[in-house]
């Protein structure tokens, strides 16, 4: 705050320093490996050569992000909700998520495809089932950190199980929550990829960033699979954002991680 | 009269997990509309007793009943001040005193009175949009004090509600507390360490012994109410309040 | 009448080893025979197999192989026709190493989809041992080690890795050692008993259209496969092309190859690598008998 | 605690509820997709059946499960440290650590093969990339969301840095810690199979289960396939085990989560 | 004497934020060996006095020298009692006491020592190995007492150290810290609400108004130490805290 200038800067110096070491790295690599790591400026042609499959495959991976993403967090969040019950609860339910969090997808995916189809419904599910694990731990691990005291208070005042839930341990869990839901955001879109390249379809408007991935790189082209990758990154920016300025917007009047020093 | 106990303590035994007893063999029953004071040394079971009338712990021996049913029963007449604020810290100060209202299920309009008034009566004004980490020791303890007033409850417990509060601000609270009690009519049970602030407030005073936490006497205070600043300048006052500090005295010197 | 509808899975996105099935489709082969098709493209995981078991699909492009291990396994599955007479996966060699034949892939390491029955035989066969790393559809470790040697698809990653810049590779086939697998069409048993007429009409189109794109003008099948994956450029599907036509992979490589043969399906070569199979203890003994595997029921007569 | 039966029946009933689904589901597929999913007892059987090839794949997916996820609790501990120094830092840093994670396997299996070989280095590189990122997440929320009055005590007494740090702030932060430990338990063992399927090695003793479940799928072996999953899914369960005895260790003496109601 | 001042405000202010002013224009020296002691209402800004020397807080105007130096620089010469207890959860009574010292590199024997003799001051004997959600209200406050006492500082700050105690035990740790501060002689800031507190301890009283946080004037005791319980028996004493107090109304009704 004191010094704002450094809040552009240094992430501004990182950035570069990264940049930096990329051509580096590079310039280090023996002349026939050079093809495996290309420069960002390929990379930036290769984006912009491919621009239009690529944005429709974006358009593609985003939907079974976002889609795949919300799912996550709704369903996380009502299963966090019944498993922050008791201890019984979670003895009885946690194997199973774990076990439905550890399927590979590779045993998965034919069961989905022959299930539900190949393509968006699948990427969605594959998605879902990426995200929804940390988004559970962390949600019942909030809810069931809820300081005793102010449980006993509400346990005094007869709250229902509904009120001691929604306006005690719910808004007490949100740093929690978001913790999930950060790392959620950033595995969305690399789940939706993975999704979309094991149970993906190119039919209809012709897959997604998976699938370009996939075949960018059989095809050898590495700057524009590179491309396929920034283009996932920047999508992960996106979610993250979110729900940075959420997070922001649910903690930063009261809770202590955006209270360091008092001033 | 044979009224029927509000609250009725039978052979009550209380230990915690499997530590030692911290409460052994309480018997005490309080008439509706008795202000009962507790006073006794830092860890003889005072906190302990009321959150066994709240039913936030269970028995370990004996039996207690409280408006004649169990305490997890009768909690709903219940208000409880803690020994600490225990306020939400998302909420605001107005929340933070609206939400026991809430719990009940008062209408916006009511408690928003309610608010209003408890925030006048702990002197709060202006700081209803504060956020509890905004506020000083003792402007916690008002709001959870005021959280407990909007609720015009049966039996109202309060522990140490103002051990944080200077000498003035404590007197025009127990003078607005007396003030409620007389339009309320709530059992009150009531921890402190005051012992002029027990006499004044209450008819009737437990002092407590530790080591196991035991009754070791109780002393009827037979003021009339309402009682008043004549009432701290009395002769007979002053007498009762160095005959509870003598047994106070008594109490941990043994 | 109303035309019969069938769907047919690919194995992999829209490439020239699909060239029977577009031409035949752009040039109204199918719809001439009262068929009509749609082409569904495949990619790296694209379950041709289950979806064709299940009846997500009518028809799919498989190789044989796999098709018979799968069969073992009980899927309701059967082979109806050839797309190659060789399945042109093999072994993609680097021009730079020293590796020239098979016996050279003592103690090598090979990039290789690790179900690939080919591997074993050729341990088998020439008393070799060499590790296996799973490929993932990526040349990058082939570009970037010499020595590589790494599965691929005689058609297409020749074609790639000169595009990015590598050197030729030498290609190392399956025919060459003598494992004769097929890439087939297959259907399910259900669809076969049920719609034999059907059958016979998609494939008379079938081999019309592959016909029409190795003797004719590729540029209707050019086009839809363009349409169908973007990532097909003109040269790629022309070189892809040249490569079908040069190796015979359609017509077939042995003495009686021709057109006359595009489709066949040879009883006698199927019985051959059940029982190589069966020798290699991938497929159990007995398992599986010609006549469940394939059938050449459907295919015109001579 | 009062119904210890229940403790034992509980989790027993759910575990007999959902077989019976599974059967009942089994059942209710059609002739021809039931081969999808195969019995527990015929999964039981292939286990037997393949138990020589399975518990050697075991075994190496084990190292590279156990040295993945060691070495992400390390890297992610040190990182979090880091990360925890001021809100800067993180802004500098997280977006970087955000492109690690999202960056597809598919682009970084080619770079790693290439680089340290396949195999167990790389299997164990790629375990580590799926690991790390929850546990640098959820560490550092719990590093940043210290108790303002205890770090306001360690202020006033001078405490240097490193006291902070780990007398106060990584104590205080174990609850967190530990969250992201659960999450990491469970990714460690699908990473390592997803590593060993995209960059393993058959080299030596014949690969770990990513490889044979490649197998298993391409030959339509379901009941291995799936008896493939369940040998990671003992696995991940050995994982969780132990975090949750380390994590009952650490925090039962003192942490709310362990203490709902008092007695 | 001319001896330097151990901690010298000059016109303070302090505001949290873009909130409004707290603590507005204080000039304040303390000599080496005072005892101060702060009484005022609730939120006129004791605690953030006390955080102002501690070095916890910047100033928003005017200066400050702790020792010579700035708060910062000096805080290795402090020990803080907050108004909150303030423990490590996750450590027993015992280490919670010795934590302060082992920050300061106090060697392993000397600590507990130090921690045994604090232990006994605050009578927790027998509670080393409990954790603080097993203590009471009282007993919190002991700890944390006892952890700032191991520390033999040269300026010692304690927020209502005694609030949660009751009046025998309170006495008796005010005895205590009379004596200790013979031994170990150093400049105490303590915040209280009891005005016999005050006189009894201090030799200089400040009393505080409120909003915005002045001092309202300043009260010399001049009794000689150590006092025992004859000064509390004493009619000046008396007279003194009907004075502190009569100056606290008079600030409270403005
Ligand atoms: N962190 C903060 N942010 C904003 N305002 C604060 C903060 N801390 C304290 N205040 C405000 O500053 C004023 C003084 O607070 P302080 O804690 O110093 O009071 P105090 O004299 O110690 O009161 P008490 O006797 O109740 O403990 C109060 O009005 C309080 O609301
Ligand atoms: N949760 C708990 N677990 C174990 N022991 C406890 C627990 N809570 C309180 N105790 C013990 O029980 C005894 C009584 O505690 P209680 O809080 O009732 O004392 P108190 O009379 O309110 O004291 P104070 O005046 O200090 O608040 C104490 O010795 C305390 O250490
Ligand atoms: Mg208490
Ligand atoms: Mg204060």
């Amino acid at each position: 705050m004191r010094r704002p200038f450094l809040n552009i800067l240094l992430p501004l110096g990182t950035g570069l320093l990264m940049v930096a070491c990329w051509y580096a790295v590079r310039h280090a690599l023996s002349e026939d490996l050079k093809f495996l790591l290309p420069t960002p400026d390929e990379i930036w042609a290769a984006l912009q050569a491919n621009s239009e499959s690529l944005s429709r495959a974006t358009l593609n991976t985003s939907k079974g992000a976002v889609l795949g993403f919300v799912l996550a967090v709704v369903v996380s969040f009502g299963l966090a909700l019944i498993l922050s019950l008791s201890h019984l609860i979670r003895a009885s339910l946690y194997p199973y998520l774990m076990i439905l969090q550890m399927m590979p997808i590779i045993v998965i995916a034919p069961i989905l495809v022959l299930w539900v189809g190949a393509g968006l419904n699948s990427v969605v599910i594959i998605t879902f089932l990426i995200c929804f694990f940390p988004l559970v731990v962390n949600t019942t691990q909030g809810l069931i950190s809820t300081d005793r005291n102010l449980v006993e208070l509400f346990r005094m005042y007869r709250a229902t199980r509904w009120q001691e839930t929604f306006w005690l341990r719910v808004p007490a869990a949100l740093p929690y929550f978001f913790t999930g839901l950060r790392i959620a955001a950033v595995l969305a879109p690399i789940g939706a990829l993975v999704g979309d390249y094991t149970a993906g379809s190119s039919a209809g408007d012709g897959g997604g960033l998976g699938f370009q991935a996939i075949i960018y790189s059989s095809q050898a082209k590495y700057s524009a699979l590179f491309a396929t990758a920034a283009v996932t990154c920047i999508l992960g920016f996106v979610f993250a954002g979110a729900v940075n300025i959420l997070s922001w917007l649910a903690l930063s009047k009261w809770h202590d991680s955006y209270h360091r020093t008092d001033n | 009269m044979p009224v029927p106990p509000i609250v009725a303590f039978n052979h009550v035994v209380k230990r915690y997990g499997d530590g030692p007893v911290v409460i052994d063999g309480i018997d005490l029953t309080a008439a509706p509309g008795d202000f009962i004071s507790l006073i006794g040394p830092s860890g003889c079971g005072k906190s302990t007793l009321l959150r066994l009338i709240a039913g936030l712990s269970p028995l370990t021996g004996g039996s207690l009943t409280v408006d004649g049913r169990t305490p997890e029963d009768a909690a709903a007449e219940l208000a409880f001040v803690f020994q600490e604020p225990t306020l939400l810290p998302w909420l605001t100060v107005a929340h933070n005193i609206e939400v026991a209202q809430q719990l009940r299920g008062v209408s916006a309009a009511d408690r928003a009175t309610a608010r209003r008034r408890a925030v006048e009566l702990v002197r709060l004004h202006g700081r209803d949009s504060a956020y509890p980490r905004q506020l000083s020791g003792g402007q916690k303890m008002r709001v959870s004090l005021a959280r407990a007033l909007t609720l015009e409850p049966k039996i109202l417990l309060l522990d140490e509600p103002f051990g944080a509060l200077d000498e003035m601000t404590r007197e025009h609270l127990n003078e607005e507390l007396l003030d409620i009690r007389e339009k309320q009519a709530w059992t009150a049970f009531f921890v402190t360490h005051s012992v002029a602030e027990a006499v004044f407030l209450s008819n009737r005073i437990i002092v407590m012994s530790a080591n196991p936490g035991r009754i070791h006497r109780e002393v009827r205070v037979d003021f009339p109410y309402p009682r008043t600043e004549a009432t701290r300048l009395s002769r007979p006052y002053h007498d009762l309040v160095a005959e509870v500090s003598g047994l106070l005295r008594s109490v941990e010197n043994t | 009448a109303e035309p019969f509808k069938l769907t047919v899975q690919l194995d992999w996105v829209a490439e020239p080893e699909h060239g029977g099935f577009y031409q035949a489709q752009a040039r109204g082969y199918f719809a001439a025979e009262g068929l009509d098709v749609t082409i569904i493209p495949g990619g790296p995981n694209a379950f041709v197999l289950a979806k064709v078991a299940t009846g997500q699909a009518d028809i799919g492009q498989a190789d044989s192989t796999n098709t018979l291990l799968q069969q073992a396994e009980g899927l309701p599955l059967v082979q109806f026709a050839a797309v190659f007479q060789d399945d042109p996966s093999g072994l993609l060699v680097n021009a730079g190493s020293a590796v020239r034949s098979f016996p050279d892939l003592q103690g090598k390491t090979i990039i290789a989809r690790p179900e690939w029955a080919f591997l074993p035989f050729l341990k088998k066969k020439y008393g070799i041992t060499f590790n296996v790393m799973p490929q993932n559809f990526s040349v990058a470790a082939f570009l970037g080690n010499k020595e590589a040697i790494q599965q691929g698809y005689y058609i297409a990653e020749p074609y790639h890795i000169v595009a990015a810049g590598g050197k030729e590779p030498r290609f190392l086939s399956t025919w060459e050692a003598g494992f004769r697998a097929y890439a087939v069409l297959v259907t399910s048993r259900k669809f076969a008993n049920a719609h034999p007429t059907e059958l016979k009409a998609f494939l008379r189109a079938y081999i019309k259209g592959w016909r029409d794109y190795i003797e004719g003008d590729p540029a209707p099948a050019h086009a839809a496969m363009k349409a169908a994956n973007g990532n097909n450029t003109d040269a790629f599907m022309l070189a892809s092309r040249q490569l079908l036509i040069d190796g015979k992979l359609v017509t077939g490589r042995d003495a009686d190859g021709g057109p006359q043969n595009i489709g066949r399906l040879s009883p006698d070569r199927f019985a051959t690598q059940i029982s190589q199979l069966e020798e290699l203890d991938i497929l159990p003994k007995g398992k599986v008998t010609v006549p469940q595997a394939m059938t050449t029921a459907f295919l015109p007569v001579e």
